[in-house]
């Protein structure tokens, strides 16, 4: 069921808006890693290098009042969402300038006030909790959609199948993408399920499914545009697993051994980054000055996060106290 | 007009109504909960008030209403999620501990989870040991969440739509055994805010302390017990999380003797967490240790003699008012 | 993927044996019913009523070592799989001679004995717990083929996904029966899903799935024998939708009224048990005597039990404190 | 031989070695541990040793992974489960609560479940609120279940290895902080039967009671008392559930004062219920009431400074203690 037909020509701006999230997710990874060597990042730290074109491609495609939920790597979609490098900076770093004033960290990442409901520690329970949003939107009579960023290694996981099945039999404006990056930390899919088209199990719930590229940025924001659309008009929800691989281990310190190299070089040759540049480029007739700019301009965002989250506020132990009070 | 009775059940519909009427982000999903009207028929009526947007019956998927509630919150609904047995909230169990009960927190208090778990628990009838428990004790341990569990008609209709107006996760546990009982319920507004215990009756040689349905159980006892000459007061906190220590303390200091009356198993159940306050905050006040009568450490079995005896009745209650007010001649 | 053709004719002996089960089935919950009715069962009690040809086939394809689950309406698995009658109704009279002691009831009743892990009071429950049995056969090198009666609720409910997955990724003899009765108290099953062909789901993730007509004892008999005889030789898990009705409301004091009286005509005229005699007499030869000598013994046991278990000693609160003393 | 020291996890990967070596129906299952050999390396080197059938990686699927442990007990195999986070037995808790724990009574003792559930929790390293609860009081509010949290390598290998022989239902809970400590474990045959308390330190002043990585913490506390003239007697109860009482109420006997340390939030934990038991069996032993040094009421936040500010530190422990010292000269 993959999608490929190009219904429209896309856009300059939607080219850039590909290209401009896509790289800023790429960006914030790569330093957050070194962050992280440099100690100055604790906890658990997942990177989305190599899925960068699923939150970027799907979070185009929404307007302000839809919602995403989100997983254990969550920054890309945090990112995508709108949610800006500086509060995301000082929340790895602990401080009370974060999105979560530095209570939540990397796996409960969020920009609330931009309607994500979080990153998660929790395999598998985006899916309820985004369907929840999608319910609440049908309730209160609005057309907002939710997008609910799962993963293969949450296909197997019982929510799945419950909150999946609700969101139909409500017909809720949900869309769940399904980031199969084919590994849960070392189990290959292959050893977690017999059946690695993941597709297949919304369809045996009477879900519209679908399976693509992930490492598409443009055909995912066409793929989740479309679903977008018929979600609007009651005809929701769908299911999109995307297709995708890590470039590095499931976390920081997990040097991801057991991935095999080719199939690394194979998913690295269709970087989602290099894809969104290369579009924007040709597709969008962009000069390399604006490409270079774009580059510059985040990278300095960056660093700019860094030196304010390092001189920003400590939480205290006063503060935090009187929060957990009424606890 | 002020002498209206109600029976527990009718009271939770009419908060039900009154919120409901009142603010359109209130909804309810259950099984069963729609045209049926929920096994205790509690929900009775909703469905053609409010339509099949608001009430919906669900499959049979706790984990997933429940999930589908806490994120209906988060995004600002004020979702009720209807579970027919406490026993049943532990297919969810991830989703109240993991999700609802951190999320005010992980957010740094961005964001909010109105969400409210509506349930019953408690023994009835034989309906063994997977339909049967009191497992209120495990929601206290859970920082974030609320705990209520009213005894009374008005109790019931006052803190359900005080829960509906507050923005934390609530645990709204009912018992199986209340449902037909009755009682006086005001015309007109009623709300009970959380964390205020009330006197159920008052006395000044034993403070007995239960909730839930030991509450009539132990004003029985305390009758009874009147009858003997001993004046006993009965404190039902109404909420357990958060709980009203200072009632507590100021009973206590009043009567210097304390017995409580759970329905839950002894073993890390609330009372023992109410009885290691006491003791710490009050333990000059106290003529005599702190007493609890509770569960036995067990499953709840089917045959109706030993469900009996599983769980506290009224005379185990007066024993142990009679060994406090003993003990200090031993 | 229903299945019709008979492979063999079927044995004397198996007709005659399908007769008595579904038989003894339809007895112990008409009778049972009654003394419900005058108070002497407490508690929840699910009928089988008009299911009966479902246990009755399954379990008669099965040998010793194999193993069943049950589920809350489990007295039907629990006689098929060769509990006798007077353990039961001493259990559903809260006697110290029940299978349990009295302390479990209706809704736990079982004769661990027979391999029965026993009925359930948690929709869903019996999938993976008999997965687990399947398991422990496996490693101990057994041959022995578990079968988990489930139903249409559970199939929306996370342990089926779950369960079956873990069933499947390791080729377990295990075989899910989902008996679909088109209710879950009140709730058709078109309320609760979208796709009411249920074996759907376990296709979905590669599992061998058949959808067949679970009034027809004999159809079951054989399906379940050709999936033990797959399972053994380790094609294993394979899932069996069985299709049927109950014949009265969804516990005892469930006047039922929400089921159609068309539907229940319908299902009723393809009544389990008739069709188990139907096929003793004419497949099998049977003289009406024989048939007629097989219900009055099967009620004779019944009233046996009945007699035996109101004499029957009551439990003590004094063993039970004895009981518990360890918990 | 017998100075030998090993770590938490060599001692708990030599008890799964001896077990599944002397009795067949041992098998593991979790996600990661076959070939990766588990995130705390405790399962390292069992897929070579007992193979593929034993020792097995699973899909992401706790309740699932959970309830064919439990199956597979009933079915007489020993299995062990292995729950990367104890957070995430959430996910399996009702075949936790209502099938492993119940299953022996609801089948009146005709069935058990010989079912091991190993697991991690506490706090350590900024892994936040879904990755850090201690919620041992959960599992030990459930009769029918065994709660063990071993402090030291031996007590880790010894309960293990009794878990791997009893018949009950065993929640086995280790801590993400003890994995890489060390201790003597002797040769040989080593098994720790439940329900026997071990003193880790004597004392005569006031005792201390817990557990797991609570134990070392406490130990600390105690070196640092005897500095400032203060004795204090570190009793660890090692098994929660069965709990060894007498050894409990005869430590307090000697000295008269007791603090409880607990790394779970205070509200509802298992000190609170130790407390009671304190105070309604040795209420006359008291020369102060029992304390209790335990966690904040609140899900554990992402920042280290108040990561540790949610748990007892030392110098909690030893504030504590001054207080049931002086407390009678107030
Ligand atoms: C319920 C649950 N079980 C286990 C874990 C531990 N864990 C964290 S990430 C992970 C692997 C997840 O794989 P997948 O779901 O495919 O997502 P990916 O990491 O590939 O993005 C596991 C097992 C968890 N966080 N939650
Ligand atoms: C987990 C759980 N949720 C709810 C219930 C209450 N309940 C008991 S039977 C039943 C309906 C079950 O329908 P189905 O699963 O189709 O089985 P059937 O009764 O039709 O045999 C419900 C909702 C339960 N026992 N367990
Ligand atoms: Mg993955
Ligand atoms: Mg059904």
């Amino acid at each position: 069921m993959a999608k490929t037909a190009r219904p429209n020509t896309p856009s300059k701006e939607l080219l850039e808006k590909l290209f401009t999230t896509a790289f800023r997710i790429r960006n914030f990874e790569s330093e957050g890693i070194k962050l992280y060597r440099q100690g100055l990042v604790r906890g658990y730290f997942h990177p989305y290098l190599g899925q960068e074109g699923i939150a970027t491609g799907a979070c185009a495609a929404l307007e302000d009042r839809d919602y995403i939920a989100s997983t254990h790597r969550g920054h890309g979609h945090c990112i995508a969402q709108g949610a800006e490098v500086g509060g995301m900076v000082a929340e790895l770093l602990q401080k009370e300038t974060g999105y979560c004033k530095g209570y939540g960290g990397s796996m409960h990442i969020a920009d609330i006030s931009r309607n994500n409901l979080g990153a998660n520690g929790i395999v598998g329970a985006s899916t309820p909790l985004g369907v929840g949003a999608a319910m609440a939107s049908q309730v209160r009579g609005s057309d907002a959609v939710t997008v609910a960023f799962s993963t293969d290694g949450a296909s197997n996981n019982g929510t799945f199948l419950e909150s999946l099945n609700l969101a139909a039999i409500w017909n809720l404006n949900f869309i769940l993408i399904v980031e199969n990056n084919q590994y849960a930390v070392s189990t290959k899919l292959e050893e977690a399920t017999r059946e690695t088209e993941l597709y297949k199990r919304g369809e045996a719930i009477g879900v519209e499914s679908h399976r693509i590229d992930g490492n598409d940025p443009l055909l995912v924001y066409e793929t989740v545009a479309d679903a977008v659309k018929k979600c609007r008009a009651g005809l929701g929800p769908i299911l999109i697993e995307a297709v995708t691989f890590r470039h590095s281990g499931h976390h920081v310190n997990d040097p991801g051994k057991y991935m095999p190299e080719e199939k690394l070089a194979y998913y690295k040759e269709r970087d989602p980054v290099d894809r969104a540049r290369d579009n924007f480029i040709s597709m969008g007739k962009a000069a390399a000055s604006e490409v270079e700019a774009i580059e510059a301009d985040i990278k300095a965002e960056f660093e700019a996060a860094v030196d304010a989250a390092k001189v920003a506020g400590e939480v205290t132990v006063e503060d935090f106290q009187e929060f957990v009070a009424d606890y | 007009m002020s002498d209206r009775e109600l029976m527990y059940r009718e009271a939770l519909r009419e908060a039900l109504f009154e919120e409901m009427e009142l603010n359109d982000e209130v909804f309810i999903i259950g099984e069963g909960i729609a045209e049926r009207g929920g096994s205790y028929k509690v929900t009775e009526g909703l469905l053609d008030r409010f339509g099949a947007g608001r009430v919906r019956d669900t499959p049979i998927s706790e984990a997933g209403m429940i999930g589908v509630g806490v994120g209906a919150a988060i995004a600002g609904s004020r979702p009720i999620v209807e579970i027919l047995y406490v026993d049943f909230a532990m297919l969810g169990m991830d989703m109240i501990v993991n999700q609802a009960a951190k999320f005010r927190l992980m957010t740094g208090g961005k964001g909010r989870v109105p969400f409210i778990l509506r349930t019953q628990g408690g023994t009835g009838g034989g309906v063994a040991a997977q339909h049967s428990q009191s497992l209120e004790a495990l929601f206290y341990h859970i920082p974030g969440l609320r705990v209520v569990m009213p005894s009374t008609p008005a109790d019931a209709k006052g803190l359900l739509k005080y829960a509906l107006r507050q923005d934390d996760p609530v645990m709204f546990i009912e018992h199986k055994h209340l449902y037909m009982n009755k009682g006086h319920v005001p015309e007109g507004e009623l709300i009970i805010e959380f964390g205020q215990a009330d006197i159920k009756r008052e006395g000044t040689d034993v403070t007995l302390i239960a909730w839930s349905n030991m509450v009539p159980r132990t004003l029985e006892a305390a009758e009874e017990l009147a009858t003997m000459g001993i004046s006993a007061e009965v404190l039902d906190p109404r909420t357990l999380v958060p709980l009203d220590r200072e009632a507590i303390l100021k009973s206590v200091a009043k009567t210097n003797r304390c017995v409580i009356v759970q329905e839950a198993v002894r073993r890390g159940g609330i009372a023992s967490d109410i009885s290691s306050i006491i003791q710490e905050e009050a333990f000059y006040d106290l003529d005599a240790p702190v007493q609890i009568v509770a569960g036995l450490n067990t499953p709840i079995p089917f045959n109706l003699v030993l469900e009996q005896a599983s769980v506290p009745q009224k005379d185990d209650v007066i024993a142990a008012v009679q060994s406090v007010l003993h003990v200090d001649t031993f």
